[in-house]
């Protein structure tokens, strides 16, 4: 597809054989040189044994998935070699152990780089010399000058200490001359751009968001692919002065923050499914109290406790549906790490505004997906705007005449935080009335209960114009119109070049704000749009149920895939030849998932 | 607070909320709440430097009837919000106001983590043994063979007792009063707002409507204050077992106090000698921003 | 409207002054009749003082709602005669004690029935001796016998004595006798039918339900409105033989209830939108082990706490959103207190078979209503249909060869409980494959997910066969559709004939089942129809929101109520007219409540 | 049963599950798993007679590994589940397993309550003071200063006592165990699973992936049997007294037992004499159906 550079590299072995390690240091190899890249790790929920594939690609152009296709295989174990050779095609190579590993049968033109460790580093006690020799073999095989890697692993173990940095350091370079003598470098060597890049997961993305944002206070519940976002908080948080605290369940995190964010600080949490089930009541009590914060849901493949290390959009029905009652937020699916990251500055600023929740809905895909970002695209500065917050007395208002639910033309009233003199309130999420005095227990007086529910709608009724409306991105009048929401959105813009490729007319609409929808902008770029795919990571099409609902329209057709693993480019191409082909009977077209992890 | 107001001196009255107490006539409640509105008032508490955290219940609808900043939270989860606001402003006096549904129940959990946290809450348990505002079912605290509306031949399960609970979950200021008897409960509130932790104070607050077994004439003819017994709150063994009577003779007062463990807020390194986060601003200093920018390259 | 006898009589006063009492007499007096009737009690969230409210509309048919009008207004306070006497109307009365309460203004041909308590019984301090009186100025305007009375006095304080019995006779006696001098009696005096009625709450009908159809396990956690199923459930239980457990909050009832479920026992358990949020996790939990059961949720007016004694349809999305991931459940919101009786009953079926959790919607309005019932109509032994449940080991089956999740062609797997010998097995929450060992944590396979995620999903393939498709009811090719679910059911109907009344041809489609949904039933039904307006209790037309995302149709108006009371039937057939008359700017109408309770 | 099978006699080996622990080798929940097995080999019990409970964490994936009826059910939620196995099927033996985030962390009151209960259940919680399947973080029973992934300067919440929380809760069995001890393991659940009512062992059981603070060695130097004391588990003070005891000594062994207490099942008067309520036949006797109704009229 691409027409410069474009490689992926994999690794595979079982969980506790160090696979991080070298996918780390060249990561950060590849980003230094200016390179693009994109990490997808397939993992199981298990510490120790099982199997993991991380498959990282490389460009110079920017990279939005894991791609189709292997170049180059390190297989850890025999089980890696076992499941994957038989993935690679022409021109790639794999990388083993020779003492421990048997290649299978492979394809013309691949090449095997057998590594016989005990021969090169003389020690057959260190499991992990393997995975500082495959990157001697990698370094060679990329074209790479060894310096790099040498100096890289000493980035990577300087904290070990000298002897651990020359102990790798000499097994890599006995590995590199090793392959130079033997194995043919790839036809295209690495190339070097100008500019290095930065690299980051979407959890860290997420919660760099909120540090830039102004968040001050962030609690959480572990629960995987959530908890980078509380690792990358609780390291940070001394430097960033960060209130960081691990909450005893998700039903505390919730309510804390809520406390927290109570007093005017920015307050932030995130979980998954599970845990996001069991905050939604508290959810619902901020809308009520009117108390802004940002709830995040990094969503995985369930439902109940499903697959935990793999990924699904399969909560987009559960973050509609949160708590009782009708109520005021904001949900919204970023796109990828870099969108997440400026997603928090945005959705702060309304919830403040508008003086309510919001919902983040990431996925395993964005959050724990490893990324390239050109730093110099991060504005670390965003726009703080705390909306109609009153922090200190100087502000007009006394215990009087202070009314924490003024009914305003806006519906939004003005918000005092605790401490401050002169504006003491309750805040309820009992009904209540304008002073914040409950309904249900002073008198009920449906006339006021029904003005306080007009109200807190009305802050909503222009918040259409402070969000992006959804977009036609690629060309007119296509033949198909891919319509994706949430983290597809770098795997369908890959597959539109595989598409286009294909001789087919595609173009695209991602959507990103899910509540409130821009239901009448996209039913005009629906109207006029020939062939709606819908693409989503679940079953049941939440997706594409919802924008009927939003906006009346069916879509033509769906491309959908709940096997726990992300789609590759080529699923959703294929999946778009076989609907223009009428080759989908149900109307649902769900690819076959080849890689075997 | 960029503001100085010059405060006069307060009394209970200026503690009054925007309505009055819509307890049934005679509802232990009362008693509660005028002896806190009298121990901030003695105290010289300001009603902005004050919030009033309360789950749902009867009892939980104090702040609504208590003059400071107030939050009326969820069932079962003051404690939880309470410590969001505490350490989100250290500064802040935080009451925590409740029932025993509300807190040894549903809110049981935060109950026992609150404690081991130590978080600087003044907690106050009106507890009446029944869900009040429910219109009378057993509570985690009702006495075995009581018969209410879901247990109407009579309670099997045994009761928490909240005292022992809290010394052993780690509070380091356990007592217990009685709507009965003000100025005691005076004088525990004031012990618990100056204590610097964790303070839990369970109220026996009769239900007049709904509990006809543990009344105030059954409490009158029982409770004996701890103050004439020559406890000593640093002896938590005597303190459970004190607590575990149950009979002719009911314990009040304070039971347990541990003034040598460290508020919560006081253990985070990054409150040292800092403001409130929610007064820090928001935005990242210059080299808060280019360091996180430089660990990702 | 009604041709015949149509009647309603309001008591109001303050909580804690004893309105159930001459409620309940008067409900089981009207039944012992044989005439219908329907109350409702407008109350607040405060157990003593405040403002209580009840209507209880009887009549010689069928009586689906608390009506328009009041016919007879028992004020025990002050605020009640200041409250509601403006809404009497000719031909009404009004009775209250006179030494306490003055009325206020009254219309023409209202007739005030004033007790002077005092000079009646001789009594000041007796506070409720104004409620016995006025059961007996009631008797003699409704040209009732006095014996009547007499008999229900003596069942109801029977309990408490011989002495309470007589002096509450004395008391009723003194009063009928003043009145029968004073006071003209009702034009219409009230019929006798041959069939005596029984009388119960929505929330006994659902218990009652749930005793038929098999529960042996109940377990619950207090919460209005859903309580009442508890004290029946807690009442009735030594006599029934099931266990009643009241736990330590809504996660505890919802897992506990599964733990339960999983014996084979039949389990239910109920809660209110709060209660119902802290379940959400355990439900999609159900869902993924295969365990049947039945959550009900008795909504009441949201978000958050909100408004507890108040009803609203606003649960809808919460039940369609609960939990995470995509998972097969059951939902259905019945029509009334029968038809919940008997939807117990089907829903256990359907749950079991399918073994997947049900969710019902029951609201405030049904469950703590008071509805009559023929009690032949009520099927005391409905089928019980257990599906495919092993109990015992007379089944064939060993630990080599059970499969708890085998992939069967209708995606149902042989259950078989613990206790069983030779069926040994483990569920989880976890992916799982037929065997139930994880995926996640043996080997991770995409393909084994995506067989189970369809043999799941296959199991419901054919369930809409068992769930009996919405149907149009009234005349045929209607002016206006009138759509509703739940418990609108009732005022609806009734609606109907006023709309008619005024000249427009009306039909309607009565919405119970919502999960799985009879999508193209329901669009065929409207395509055929003129003018669909959307009759629903709650703000933001959750259910028409939901009804365009299944269907694609979207409504022509809407008519929505959101206060906290319920629909009266004038305000949706005003709603109506006022759509065909082109007056409702947004599509939106919304009724004002007019009596102020 | 209407089905009597003979039964011949198991050995541990009959216990094994359908897979093999995929627990990191080394990990402390080996060894309760082994010892799990071989006690109810030896108590026999049939693996259908059984229902091992757990949550979620590594080692809640114990009843996969377990031979016998086995429910993975919710993170925190096993007892909540447990409890509604044994109240809706008495005769089944129950036990429960999993760690300490899960028990005692987000279940926490689930433990709380189903002590006061009493409900019979034998409760084995592998506590290795880290939340391990997450991958390391700080747990409601970390000790104060430890560093993991969500605490990297160290811990500042004290951590739970599991062994007073229980007892003071109302555990009639409290009992705490080493994975570096299976013979007394085996003692221990020997007399949970025969003392009819709510039994606890929390066992410690290293997680070795995680915890480098408290590993095999930190115990091994430091656990000191109680039998070996001659302490008396009726004494509910010397067993808290022991329990607090965290230095070089750290008591292991039965701490607590109350065998006059009954099980919640045994008070609950519609199972005198009766089947379990999951074997009664569903539909109502026509006496039931015709009460019913009357009462309505
Ligand atoms: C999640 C949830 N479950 C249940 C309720 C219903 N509810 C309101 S108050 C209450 C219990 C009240 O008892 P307690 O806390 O002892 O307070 P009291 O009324 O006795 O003062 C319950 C169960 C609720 N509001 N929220
Ligand atoms: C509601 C919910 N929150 C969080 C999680 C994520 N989670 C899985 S296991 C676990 C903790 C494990 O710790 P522990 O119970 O001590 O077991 P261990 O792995 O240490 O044996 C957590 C937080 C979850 N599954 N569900
Ligand atoms: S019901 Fe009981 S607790 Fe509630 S206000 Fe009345 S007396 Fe107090
Ligand atoms: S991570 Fe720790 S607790 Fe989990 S299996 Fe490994 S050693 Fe055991
Ligand atoms: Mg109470
Ligand atoms: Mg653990």
């Amino acid at each position: 597809m691409n027409q410069g550079f474009d490689f992926s590299i994999a690794i595979g072995g079982a969980a506790g054989q160090g696979i991080a390690t070298p996918g780390n240091i060249l990561a950060r190899t590849f980003v230094r040189r200016g390179l693009h890249l994109y990490a997808y790790n397939a993992y199981q929920s298990i510490i120790r044994g099982g199997h993991i594939f991380l498959t990282m690609r490389v460009s110079d152009r920017e990279v939005l998935s894991h791609g189709d296709q292997l170049d180059l295989l390190l297989c850890l174990n025999q089980d890696t070699m076992t499941r994957h050779l038989r993935h690679l095609g022409p021109g790639a190579c794999a990388i083993y152990n020779s003492d421990t590993i048997t290649p299978g049968e492979v394809a013309d033109g691949v090449q095997l780089c057998g590594m016989p460790i005990f021969e090169m580093t003389g020690d057959r006690k260190n499991k992990l010399a393997q995975n500082t020799a495959a990157l001697g073999v990698m370094v060679h095989l990329l074209g790479l000058d060894f310096e790099i890697l040498e100096a890289a692993l000493e980035l990577q173990f300087g904290r070990k200490g000298e002897a651990v940095v020359s102990s790798n350091v000499r097994v890599a370079r006995a590995a590199y001359d090793y392959s130079h003598e033997r194995f043919t470098p790839l036809p295209v060597p690495l190339p070097h751009n100008e500019e290095p890049l930065a690299v980051w997961t979407g959890n860290e993305a997420l919660a760099m968001g909120g540090a830039a944002a102004g968040v001050k206070f962030y609690c959480a519940y572990p629960m995987s692919p959530s908890t980078g976002v509380l690792h990358w908080m609780a390291k940070n948080a001394r430097e960033l002065g960060i209130m960081v605290r691990q909450v005893e369940d998700e039903i505390g995190v919730a309510n804390m923050a809520i406390g927290a964010a109570h007093t005017g600080v920015r307050a932030m949490c995130a979980t998954s499914g599970g845990g996001f089930a069991l905050m939604t009541e508290a959810i619902g009590s901020a809308a009520m109290m009117e108390i802004p914060l940002v709830f995040i849901n990094v969503m995985r493949a369930g439902p109940s406790t499903g697959v935990p290390t793999k990924t699904e959009q399969g909560d987009l029905w559960q973050a509609l549906g949160a708590s009782q009652g009708d109520f005021e937020r904001f949900i919204v699916a970023p796109e990828s790490a870099e969108d997440a990251f400026h997603t928090i500055g945005e959705v702060f600023n309304l919830a403040d505004r508008y003086q309510c929740p919001a919902i983040v809905l990431s996925d395993l895909l964005i959050s724990e997906g490893t990324f390239s970002v050109p730093p110099q695209s991060l504005d670390m500065y965003p726009p703080i705007e705390r909306g109609k917050l009153i922090r200190d007395a100087e502000r007009n208002g006394t215990n009087g005449t202070y009314n924490r639910y003024l009914d305003t033309e806006d519906g939004i009233s003005p918000r005092a935080v605790p401490g401050t003199p002169g504006f003491v309130h309750v805040v309820a999420t009992d009904e209540h009335d304008e002073e914040g005095i409950l309904i249900s227990d002073e008198f009920t007086d449906p006339h006021k209960r029904r003005q306080m529910v007009e109200k807190r709608a009305r802050k909503l009724s222009d918040a259409l114009t402070r969000i992006p409306p959804p977009e036609i991105e690629g060309v007119e009048d296509a033949e198909v119109t891919l319509v994706g929401w949430g983290s597809t959105w770098g795997v369908i813009r890959e597959a539109m070049e595989q598409i286009e490729a294909r001789g087919v007319a595609v173009n695209r609409i991602a959507v990103k704000w899910i509540l409130p929808f821009h239901a009448d902008a996209m039913s005009g770029l629906l109207a006029a749009a020939k062939k709606i795919l819908i693409v989503e990571n679940n079953h049941s099409g939440q997706f594409a149920r919802f924008l009927r609902g939003e906006t009346g329209f069916s879509a033509h057709g769906h491309i959908r895939k709940y096997d726990g693993e992300p789609f590759m480019p080529h699923h959703i191409a294929d999946g778009v030849l076989a609907h223009l082909a009428g080759e989908v009977p149900g109307g649902v077209f769900v690819p076959e998932q080849e890689i075997r992890v | 607070m960029t503001v100085e107001l010059r405060h006069k001196p307060l009394t209970a009255k200026d503690f009054k909320g925007k309505v009055d107490p819509d307890w049934c006539p005679g509802c232990g409640d009362f008693a509660l709440l005028r002896a806190t509105q009298m121990t901030v008032a003695k105290l010289g508490l300001q009603p902005h430097e004050i919030v009033c955290v309360s789950g749902i219940g009867c009892s939980s609808n104090f702040p609504g009837f208590f003059g400071s900043y107030g939050m009326h939270t969820l069932h079962g989860r003051a404690l939880a919000v309470a410590t969001g606001v505490k350490m989100a402003n250290q500064n802040l006096t935080i009451l925590v106001t409740g029932g025993d549904g509300d807190g040894y129940g549903i809110g049981g959990n935060h109950f026992t983590h609150t404690a081991r946290r130590n978080v600087d809450l003044t907690y106050l348990v009106m507890n009446n043994q029944i869900y009040g505002l429910t219109t009378g079912q057993v509570s985690p605290s009702s006495s075995v063979g009581m018969k209410t509306k879901s247990t109407p031949f009579g309670n099997v399960e045994r009761p928490v007792n909240p005292i022992t609970s809290a010394i052993m979950n780690g509070a380091t200021y356990v007592a217990r009063g009685f709507s009965g008897n003000i100025k005691q409960l005076r004088t525990l509130i004031e012990g618990a707002i100056n204590h610097p932790g964790f303070a839990v104070i369970d109220v026996f607050s009769p239900c007049v409507t709904f509990n006809r077994d543990n009344t105030y004439a059954f409490f009158r003819g029982r409770v004996v204050p701890l103050e004439k017994e020559g406890h000593d709150p640093g002896d938590w063994k005597s303190a459970c077992e004190r607590a575990m009577e149950w009979g002719d003779r009911i314990y009040t007062g304070l039971f347990f106090q541990d003034p040598t463990v460290a508020p919560l807020h006081a253990l985070e390194p990054i409150l040292d000698d800092a403001p409130p986060v929610c007064q820090v601003p928001e935005p990242l200093t210059a080299t808060q921003a280019d360091r996180i920018i430089q660990r990702m390259m």
